[in-house]
């Protein structure tokens, strides 16, 4: 925490947010919102939140504008107006700032900031903080916590991205949709055929096989530095979101097709709960990595605790690849996965 | 040297504001993604003065690393979607009074 | 970018060879140099962003004063980095890595900027000329 | 393999539901009875494990460690009485759906079909690990996975089904944000977010304004989650406009199991010497159920939709609930936990009926029942029994619940919530034998029967797996109502704190 950095960031993120619901235009709004998740990020950082700050980014920067640009593409700009809008408004607001109120009555009971003796470091945080490097091995210990600690919590966290690419796939995808995406898997796609300009194809073909190494490092490296699956995988369908933006998205759709995508966003969460059903029927609790020494007496429990932790990163890795993918092009198809932004 | 670079950051930031006028204001949303472009380009930046400031430089560098790829990405799809819809400004009364006044 | 890498290996290679303190406060002094010429520039950038008239003149500021500022900050704190301490792998490792973030600004701001031009352009944003506004003030 | 029941209750419906996107490329045949196999799977666990809590001692619980990291540092399920019944309740409800839902499906979503299963066992898991989890964020994440689900499932109906989510999304992410952010300032004070370490944690913090602000905002979020009364606005919609098969399901459980959740808080992490005696809220809380219950009634007697009436007795049953907790006496705790279970079933009755006969006759308008009694008997007599239960009309398990709540409410002294009570019974009636009197007669009061009309109606009824299911779900009702008794030593007596 450095103050003077607070003060500047806090003021900006403040701001960032009033402007972002002042605009009318929702394009200028959803501009203004990127804006506000850059600063949010570096105010993450300033807190020394490193793993939250990486997702912040990678989410922020990467994909969550370019949802929110694809959705507007797809529907209107501006914002209608009805007569009760002024009520509306007055009455969101008093229950905003009633509910502000409560969550400030509270904040004077709350212990310092980085104060070493408040519950939050003692309890079980403290535990973690202590044993996570003997039981594990893994030197960043949100690494630890998220998948081994509360791995169940991650598994279900992994499912709600499936579950949300899902719904979103199964709601946007047309009849007629459906008909061309079965029959787009067998066709050939001309890859001179582009409208994008050439600058920025040939940018983006630079770009995108760093995009792909860089994000496997931080699958990977998890272990080591701040990352790990999900912001790996936010990466990777960073990549193939540009990808589909410099080309067109049945450039991509020749790489990885939309029904290969749907059912690598199940593979990915299978493979997370298949590594705790395999640790369950070697006689261990359902995720208790340890029981896996059994499969390969040459680890011990705490090497296999390890290895495991690395197959679960890649499990939400590559469900959160295929689904930030799956959302991008039916949000900016509208269901018929012809064309994109 | 520590506290030349929490100067060094004050500055940027200092700076980051004065661009995010032209965010608040910008007549057209096209200002707007310019200064949101430079505010990201500059967050990477910031990211690593962060970094030597807290004296854990490798570990925000990859955070920085991330950031700097992804961060024209947004202004990408911004431009695409102005590309396809050739419309500045959309037709609503009160954004027009908002450039006016 | 292979310049870059070059270069960072050949400050590499001085501080590797030569263990005097003069080189420590030269590579330092270097460094704080090119901060402040990027926080300079970048001066340059914010006053010419909110200072220009129109959109097209805002984004040449914008353009190439932003992208030069950051690199030069960035290897700036490069420069530093390298010379913290004792010279190791991992502090090479970190200098590389915030090279590879100046090429990847290098690459992906101009073509940011590009493609906000041409779409600028294409949904005709009215671009300054010297009778359109000045004159309204003048009045 | 006998430890591991508790895990296995939730393994079975989301492994199955996380791979029919797989197998639906290749065979959509099998989805359905894979669907119903997961389930029986399921309900072999819980059965299991309920035979194993029912060997211990009664106020004993079974715990497991997931990861096998012991209780504040990993994640726990427990299961003790008062969630093995609504774990019961939970898995037969589901199972008795999906096999009355085949038809329903297939004519409703067509091609989305196979995708809609995995939503549906996808939801049926959250709701599942929100019952047994025993840790605060564990069940924020099966929550967020239970409303996502919910949304995906209420936006694939028909019309204005879309609408109708979007308002449910808003509201739901709020009721979600709500309850996040109290367990945030939960944790902030104790440092653990396990439910059995907060409880014992937690006395020395009573005065503390943050364990308070936690408390209304774990509260708050789930009243908007239950619909309770000024914030139900996103339900009738939603649920009238579902697919038959996701209002099914969705209207017994979704409300019951925050209901259950907001009871959990109320009981086991925050004790009910805070709730009752540290906080004097409770003849607020009765007074705000009370007004619910009297509003979701009316709501109900205006409307001339069929769906549309029994969302509107949702609203009121919530009322019962909320007011029966909130009473501080036993038997309204007890009566409160009771109608849990018994709500889950009527309202799983009532929503089937009226499926059915949506399939056959095509709306859900009340004139359009005219002769329905003669077309689809079996139908028709099953909804009757609900409608009786929801009534409270005494072999029905409505009735039992009914006479705990009044019996709280009276030793409690909270004459209003009787009055809403009787009130409410009193409305349930007139609707009921409003529809008795289309359905036998065809007509409504002031018009003549249309005799011709009912003669050319021939015998009309649905196919067996959707009429047998409903035929089941109304037979509960009736035991669930000569078994009380039992219930409510067995479960129920033990998990009240005597106060």
């Amino acid at each position: 925490m450095i103050w003077q950095f607070d003060i500047l960031l806090l003021t900006l993120v403040v701001v960032c947010g009033f402007v972002s619901l002042w605009i009318k235009d929702l394009m200028g709004a959803v501009i203004v919102f990127g804006a506000y998740s850059f600063l949010m990020c570096l105010v993450w950082t300033g807190m020394g939140a490193v793993d939250v700050a990486f997702t912040e980014a990678a989410v922020g920067a990467g994909v969550s504008t370019i949802f929110f640009i694809a959705t507007v593409f797809h529907t209107s700009r501006t914002i209608r107006y009805n007569k009760w809008d002024l009520s509306t408004k007055f009455f969101s607001s008093i229950i905003c700032i009633l509910m502000g109120f409560f969550l400030m009555v509270a904040i004077g009971d709350f212990p310092a900031w980085g104060d070493a003796l408040s519950p939050v470091n003692n309890n079980v945080a403290k535990y973690y903080l202590e044993n996570s490097m003997e039981e594990t091995k893994v030197p960043n210990v949100v690494t630890s916590v998220l998948a081994d600690y509360r791995a169940f919590d991650t598994m279900f966290e992994t499912g709600v991205v499936f579950v949300a690419s899902l719904v979103i796939f199964t709601l946007l995808l047309q009849s007629d949709g459906r008909k061309k995406l079965m029959k787009s898997a067998f066709q050939k796609v001309s890859f001179l055929n582009v409208s994008e300009s050439l600058i920025i194809r040939k940018a983006c073909g630079l770009m995108v096989p760093f995009m792909q190494l860089f994000a496997l490092y931080v699958v990977v490296h998890g272990h080591y530095s701040p990352g790990g699956g999900f912001q790996g995988g936010v990466i990777l369908g960073a990549s193939l979101i540009l990808l589909s933006m410099a080309y067109d998205i049945k450039k991509v759709f020749a790489r990885f097709h939309m029904k290969f995508m749907i059912k690598s966003l199940a593979v990915g969460v299978l493979i997370f709960a298949g590594i705790g059903l395999i640790c369950l029927i070697l006689g261990g609790n359902f995720l208790d990595y340890s029981a896996l020494s059994k499969l390969f007496p040459s680890m011990g429990s705490i090497k296999s605790r390890y290895n495991a932790m690395l197959w679960v990163e890649v499990g939400v890795a590559l469900t959160v690849m295929s689904g930030m993918f799956a959302i991008y092009t039916s949000l900016s198809s509208n269901g018929k996965f012809e064309e994109g932004l | 040297m520590v506290n030349f670079f929490i100067f060094v950051g004050i500055i940027i930031l200092i700076l980051m504001m004065v661009v995010f006028y032209r965010v608040l204001k910008g007549p057209t949303v096209m200002d707007r993604l310019l200064g949101v472009n430079v505010i990201g380009t500059k967050a990477t930046v910031l990211l690593v003065v962060m970094g030597v400031i807290f004296e854990r430089v490798d570990m925000f560098v990859d955070i920085a690393i991330g950031y700097g790829l992804l961060n024209f990405i947004a202004s990408i799809g911004a431009a695409k979607y102005f590309q396809h819809h050739k419309v500045l400004q959309p037709r609503s009364q009160w954004e027009e009074d908002l450039t006016k006044s | 970018m292979i310049l870059n890498i070059i270069s960072i290996l050949f400050f590499t290679a001085i501080l590797y060879f030569s263990s005097s303190p003069l080189v420590f406060y030269l590579l330092n002094g270097l460094s704080i140099c090119l901060i402040l010429l990027g926080l300079f520039f970048f001066l340059g950038t914010s006053i010419g962003v909110i200072r220009f008239p129109d959109f097209y003149t805002r984004m040449h500021a914008a353009g190439k004063g932003d992208t030069l500022s950051s690199i030069l900050i960035l290897f700036g704190i490069a420069l530093f980095v390298l010379n913290t301490g004792t010279l190791s792998i991992g502090l090479v490792l970190v200098c590389i890595k915030i090279l590879l973030i100046i090429n990847f600004i290098f690459i992906g701001s101009p073509t940011a900027t590009h493609a906000i031009m041409d779409a600028g352009y294409g949904t005709e944003v009215k671009h300054w000329t010297n009778d359109s506004e000045g004159i309204k003030k003048k009045k | 393999m006998a430890d591991q029941f508790l895990v296995l209750i939730v393994l079975f419906p989301l492994f199955v539901g996380l791979l029919i996107p797989i197998i639906a490329y290749f065979n959509k045949s099998v989805v359905w009875p894979l669907a119903i196999l997961s389930l029986i799977g399921s309900f072999w666990a819980v059965f299991n494990t309920a035979t194993q809590l029912l060997k211990l001692d009664p106020s004993s619980s079974i715990s497991y460690y997931l990861g096998n990291w012991m209780a504040p540092f990993g994640i726990e399920y427990v299961v003790d009485r008062f969630n093995i019944m609504v774990l019961f309740a939970i898995i037969c409800v589901s199972l008795l759906t999906t096999i009355f839902a085949k038809q329903v499906i297939e004519k409703e979503l067509g091609d989305n079909a196979a995708n809609f299963y995995s939503l549906f066992l996808l939801f049926i898991t959250g709701l599942l690990g929100i019952t047994i989890t025993g840790d605060a964020f564990n069940l924020y994440v099966l929550l967020e996975i239970a409303s996502l689900t919910s949304y995906g499932l209420i936006a694939l109906g028909r019309g204005r089904a879309l609408v109708a989510t979007f308002n449910y999304l808003i509201m739901g992410s709020m009721g979600a944000c709500f309850y996040l952010l109290g367990v945030g300032y939960l944790f902030i004070k104790t440092g653990t977010l396990n439910m059995d370490q907060l409880y014992d944690v937690l006395p020395l913090l009573f005065d503390s304004k943050a364990v308070l602000v936690g408390f209304v905002f774990i509260i708050l979020g789930m009243w908007v989650k239950m619909a309770f009364f000024p914030l139900h606005s996103w339900l009738p919609n939603a649920y009238s406009l579902a697919p038959t098969a996701a209002a099914c399901l969705m209207a017994p459980l979704m409300t019951k199991v925050s209901v259950y959740v907001m009871i959990r808080f109320m009981l086991n992490v925050f004790s009910t010497e805070y709730v009752y005696s540290v906080l004097t809220i409770n003849n607020i809380i009765v007074i705000m159920s009370s007004i619910a219950i009297i509003a979701g009634s009316i709501y109900a007697l205006s409307q001339k939709n069929l769906k549309k009436m029994l969302t509107f007795i949702i609203v009121a049953e919530i009322g019962y609930m909320v007011g029966g907790v909130w009473t501080g006496h036993v038997d309204g705790i007890r009566g409160a936990i009771y109608h849990i279970t018994a709500d889950a079933f009527m309202t799983l009755c009532l929503f089937m009926a009226v499926g059915c006969i949506v399939y056959r006759v095509g709306n859900d308008k009340l004139e359009s029942l005219k002769g329905i009694f003669k077309k689809m008997p079996i139908t028709m007599i099953c909804f009757l029994v609900g409608g009786f239960s929801v009534i409270g009309i005494p072999p029905t398990c409505g009735f039992f619940s009914k006479w705990y709540l009044i019996s709280g409410a009276f030793n409690s002294g909270a004459w209003y919530f009787i009055i809403a009570l009787i009130i409410s019974s009193l409305i349930n009636a007139v609707l009921f034998f409003r529809i008795i009197e289309i359905g036998f007669f065809g007509a409504m009061s002031n018009e003549k029967p249309d005799y011709k009309s009912l003669q050319s109606i021939k015998f009309n009824e649905v196919p067996i797996n959707m009429w047998l299911p409903l035929v089941i779900v109304s037979m509960i009702l009736i035991i669930l109502g000569i078994y009380t008794n039992e219930i409510m030593t067995n479960f129920i007596l033990n998990i009240v704190p005597m106060m």
